[in-house]
């Protein structure tokens, strides 16, 4: 779910502008770097971006609320280029979403990264990187990862509709009838996201490991060096 | 001074595929150069070589006397311009129009000399008219044409073309063996390409290099590297078809030819002094 | 999602020939402000006036209404949730079951407000994409100073998104190419798994070759990438531009001088 | 009854390019048919009709005497197996094993009877033992292979082939059509493809169909068509290089050839035939 343009008064658009950008800023810091280290680090990226782009404009109509819900893609993004630059791509996709799809705004730019982008990215990123660590399967850390961060961004937006329009109702009411509203069709959308993030990793890892280069357990793998390092 | 320059250079994938084994090979300035070779040989690797797009495991890569490293790349790129082998790796704009004014826009080309250079290089593979399509709208030949197009019109210094003519239609692929003899003669550019229509070869080609698995087995002008029927075939090559004629002739008639006929005005000439010789020989 | 519809555009309308630089300026400015105005008489306003321009684009009805659909889907939730939760003033109840909920006319009025807001803010973005070559958006935001390497990843991400499309049409063709249709459910599960992970390998695949063919024309890592406008806009296009700031300047008044209530 | 006939098909593109116009076209079972034509002239277009890959925008177009239509389609795509141009575009599994089996699971093949087709298969066009490797670490020329191996699996009644020997080198080239026709002899495949390579179309083709931009211009029996010289050319296409060294004896020097030869085998021996005539006639 995005946010549309004219939804949020500008003082909430531009608050989450504010908070995007403290992520963004790092993010760009990272591309550089490693931009500088391997030079394939460019196209992948961008890659992963078209991915999300794609992943997060397969909305479907909410038949009870007329809402309308998408996966979202960045818990992937972020396993496979990192939180930070996850952000940085996700805001980008956005505006192509706003631009083409009329799917989210201009102005809220700010606002649907910070859920997608920042929220979903870093929470499935999070959630990866802790059940790794107790040597979880790669498709169940993934899994999970993707259904967290799917959830994550829902409950992120809803919260951002909630705390510029709750009117005399409680924060937190409204908040919760906001995600209730997308709850008929997220609830499935998020196991989906579940699968599919679950099922393109294992895929990769069997096929391209080199892709994976932090999964793999090398830190610099063979990304480093893909085809043209140096170059 | 030669104006690429190889010595001894191997190159491995990242996963441990050895694509080139000590290479040596250079291209003066203003020549003709073919590669041949198998499928898998490494001619494309090869290529992305000379313009940085691979760095080489092991050896030196020069281009006018220069080693192609970091700060150099830029200048290579500018001088090299690169055909690639499956156009789809190639094309990557929306319209065919700013898919040939990108280079030009990075040589900072502008206004009505971009233009005039766009709709020239559409003129030369043939492709009038179809500015406004999207590449990936095309036929196969079609999106060759227009990566053809795309890289004509940078005008480099050297030309490296990987399979210039696969995909094109007879006369399309006879049009740019013409285009490129002419440019090189005329603007002394200098041609590298791969092929695997060997009858291409004698037509477009000074020199040829042959390569197989990697290494380069064969060299020299084109015909002496055709007079070596068994490498060639031993290569997974094979002679251009009228050389094959005039080596059937030879084996299973009584022809002689002095010197192997490899283009058809080339066969035409050699058969008709045979068969005047015959008349003649027989009065 | 067909990315190449929006490209293929006839270059005959005067919007379309109109300075892209003026053309993403102002709309970019007008989504802005349009989704600031609080007066729902002049949201219509600019509602009606981006139409009338769409309507001079020669745009096939059913891809505009397509597009209109798309941000529907939050503007009813929240119209919904504002008529029952914002404002004192009661216009009703509606009884559901048990449920008793509470119409209130400040909520409903916001609601139209904002769903307006909403209509035009993509009506003016719909302009935008159909009458302008993303490569012209991009090169006016680099004029905005927006930071380089993110208009670059912009620039590869939307030649990507082109690839990927045409990588995913010809791998679903060499599926139904040898019977992959009409299978049962759990074998199209299997189809779509094996076309989503094999389809990101190819494409990244893909995404660094292409890579190499724009290094190999010249794409620099370092420097500026070349400015896409060299020449000034044309003396006929800025007036053009300069007018439709004021417009937007004059809406902007009128917003603030009408006495308003409440909102920010 | 044709295995495939079209009647009066057309063909546009969603971005408005007119691709087929009116064609005519049928394919007799057992039969081995080229289609020739320029870049853009719709051959690939064409063959995406047989299977339904694509639907005609006006026009009928039957396989085995039945309207292909949604109902049929699948069985269409079974009896009808088809080879992309691009190799690339074909392959879209993790092990080459997996791309074989995608067809064949779709049969509701399985156990043993599938691992045997699968194995079989590779066999036929020369790969053993490929069964876990990536399709796409192969070669240009083992993903051909491939390519033609899970579609050959599947034991369709018709092959379609768009360019079976571009970007494959002489050797495997020359494998491949040996395989084609091989397949056709002994398994009675009908045999349609589309080639730039004119020499390859007197090795592979018992009957020819000429298109220019979208249209069927000129169709018969591969000598026949072969004799038109002069439209051959109108339609950027050329002679197989033999026919033309022939031509060009037969123009400038004293030769005549009651038909024109087309292969070098052709050509060797009409060549000693005259040869040996010179000799006789000026005794
Ligand atoms: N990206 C890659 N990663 C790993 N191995 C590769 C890669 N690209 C090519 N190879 C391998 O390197 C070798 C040389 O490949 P190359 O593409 O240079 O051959 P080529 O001579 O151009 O062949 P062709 O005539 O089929 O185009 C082959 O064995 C190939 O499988
Ligand atoms: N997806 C598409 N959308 C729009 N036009 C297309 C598309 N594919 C092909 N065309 C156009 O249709 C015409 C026929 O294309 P087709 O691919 O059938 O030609 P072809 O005979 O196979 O050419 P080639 O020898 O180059 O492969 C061309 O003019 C091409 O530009
Ligand atoms: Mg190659
Ligand atoms: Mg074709």
């Amino acid at each position: 779910m995005h946010i549309e343009d004219g939804i949020l008064p500008p003082r909430a658009w531009g608050f989450w502008y504010g908070v995007t950008i403290l992520f963004i800023i790092p993010g760009i810091r990272e591309i550089k770097r490693r931009v500088r280290e391997n030079l394939a680090y460019k196209p992948f990226l961008s890659m992963t971006g078209v991915a999300v782009f794609v992943i997060s404009a397969m909305h479907l109509p909410v038949p009870v609320t007329g809402s309308c819900s998408h996966p979202c893609g960045t818990p992937l993004a972020a396993i496979i280029v990192g939180p930070f630059a996850t952000a940085v791509i996700s805001s980008i996709v956005l505006f192509f979403q706003a631009i083409f799809l009329g799917h989210g705004g201009i102005t809220t730019i700010g606002a649907n990264d910070f859920s997608m982008g920042i929220v979903g990215g870093i929470s499935g990123y999070l959630c990866w990187k802790l059940l790794r660590r107790f040597d979880s399967p790669l498709w169940l850390a993934g899994g999970i990862a993707g259904f967290v961060g799917d959830v994550m961004t829902y409950l992120t937006s809803a919260f951002e509709l909630a705390l510029s329009l709750h009117g005399h109702i409680p924060l937190v009411r409204q908040w919760m009838i906001f995600f209730a509203g997308y709850g008929p069709t997220q609830l499935p959308l998020a196991i989906a996201e579940a699968v599919f993030t679950a099922a393109v990793l294992q895929v990769m890892y069997n096929r391209r490991p080199d892709l994976l280069p932090g999964i793999t357990g090398k830190r610099s793998g063979k990304i480093e060096k893909i085809q043209m390092k140096g170059a | 001074m030669d104006l690429i320059e190889l010595s001894d250079v191997s190159f491995i994938y990242p996963d441990g595929t050895q694509a080139l084994t000590d290479i040596d090979l250079s291209v003066r300035a203003g020549e003709r150069v073919a590669v041949l070779g198998a499928n898998g040989a490494g001619k494309s690797t090869l290529f992305q070589l000379f313009n940085g797009l691979l760095h080489p495991e092991r050896g030196i890569v020069t281009v006018k006397g220069r080693v192609v490293e970091k700060a150099y790349l830029k200048e290579v790129r500018r001088m090299i311009g690169m055909v690639f082998q499956d156009p789809d790796d190639q094309l990557f704009s929306s319209t065919v129009r700013q898919e040939i004014a990108y280079g030009l826009l990075n040589l900072r080309l502008a206004g009505n000399q971009l233009e005039q250079t766009i709709s020239g290089a559409l003129q030369v593979v043939g492709l009038p008219g179809y500015e406004n399509k999207s590449p990936f709208n095309l036929s196969g030949g079609e999106k060759k044409r227009v990566a053809l197009a795309s890289v004509l019109a940078m005008r480099p210094e050297v030309l490296v073309l990987d399979e210039p003519t696969a995909a094109l239609d007879p006369l399309g692929a006879a049009k740019i063996i013409k285009l490129l003899n002419g440019i090189n003669r005329e603007l002394g550019i200098t041609l590298v390409f791969a092929t695997h229509d060997v009858d291409v070869v004698p037509l477009l080609a000074g020199r040829v290099y042959v390569m197989d698995k990697g290494e380069i087995k064969l060299s020299g002008p084109t015909a002496e590297v055709f007079a070596r029927k068994d490498l060639i075939r031993a290569h997974n090559l094979r002679l251009p078809r009228v050389a094959h004629l005039a080596e059937l002739l030879e084996r299973d008639g009584q022809c002689r030819f002095p010197s192997f006929p490899l283009t058809i005005g080339q066969a035409k000439k050699a058969l008709l002094e045979r068969i005047a010789e015959k008349e003649a020989g027989t009065e | 999602m067909n990315l190449a519809a929006c490209n293929r555009m006839p270059s005959t309308t005067y919007l379309h020939r109109l300075d892209g630089r003026i053309k993403t300026g102002v709309l970019l400015a007008a989504v802005v402000i349009a989704s600031v105005l609080a007066r729902w008489p002049l949201v219509a306003g600019t509602l009606l006036v981006t139409l009338a321009l769409m309507f001079t684009l020669h745009l096939p009805l059913k891809r505009v209404l397509w597009r209109m659909s798309a941000p529907f889907g939050v503007a009813w939730l929240v119209l919904l949730s504002l008529i029952f939760s914002t404002g004192h003033t009661v216009i009703g109840t509606v009884n559901f079951r048990h449920i008793s909920l509470t119409v209130y006319r400040e909520g409903l009025t916001l609601g139209f407000l904002i769903m307006l807001r909403i209509l035009t803010a993509v009506s003016l973005a719909m302009l935008l994409s159909f009458s302008t070559p993303m490569v012209e958006i991009l090169a006016t935001l680099r004029i905005f100073k927006v930071p380089g390497l993110i208009l670059d990843l912009a620039d590869m991400i939307y030649r990507y998104a082109f690839s990927l499309e045409e990588i995913a049409a010809t791998m679903r063709k060499a599926q139904l190419a040898r019977g992959g249709e009409g299978l049962p459910w759990h074998q199209r599960a299997r189809d779509i798994g094996m076309v989503a992970g094999n389809l990101l390998i190819k494409a990244l695949d893909r995404s660094v070759r292409i890579y190499k063919a724009m290094l190999a024309r010249g794409y620099d890592e370092d420097a500026k990438t070349p400015p896409y406008y060299t020449g000034p806009v044309p003396a006929k296009d800025l007036l053009a531009g300069v007018l439709a700031g004021l417009s937007l300047f004059a809406l902007l008044v009128c917003n603030f001088a009408a006495a308003w209530k409440g909102w920010s």
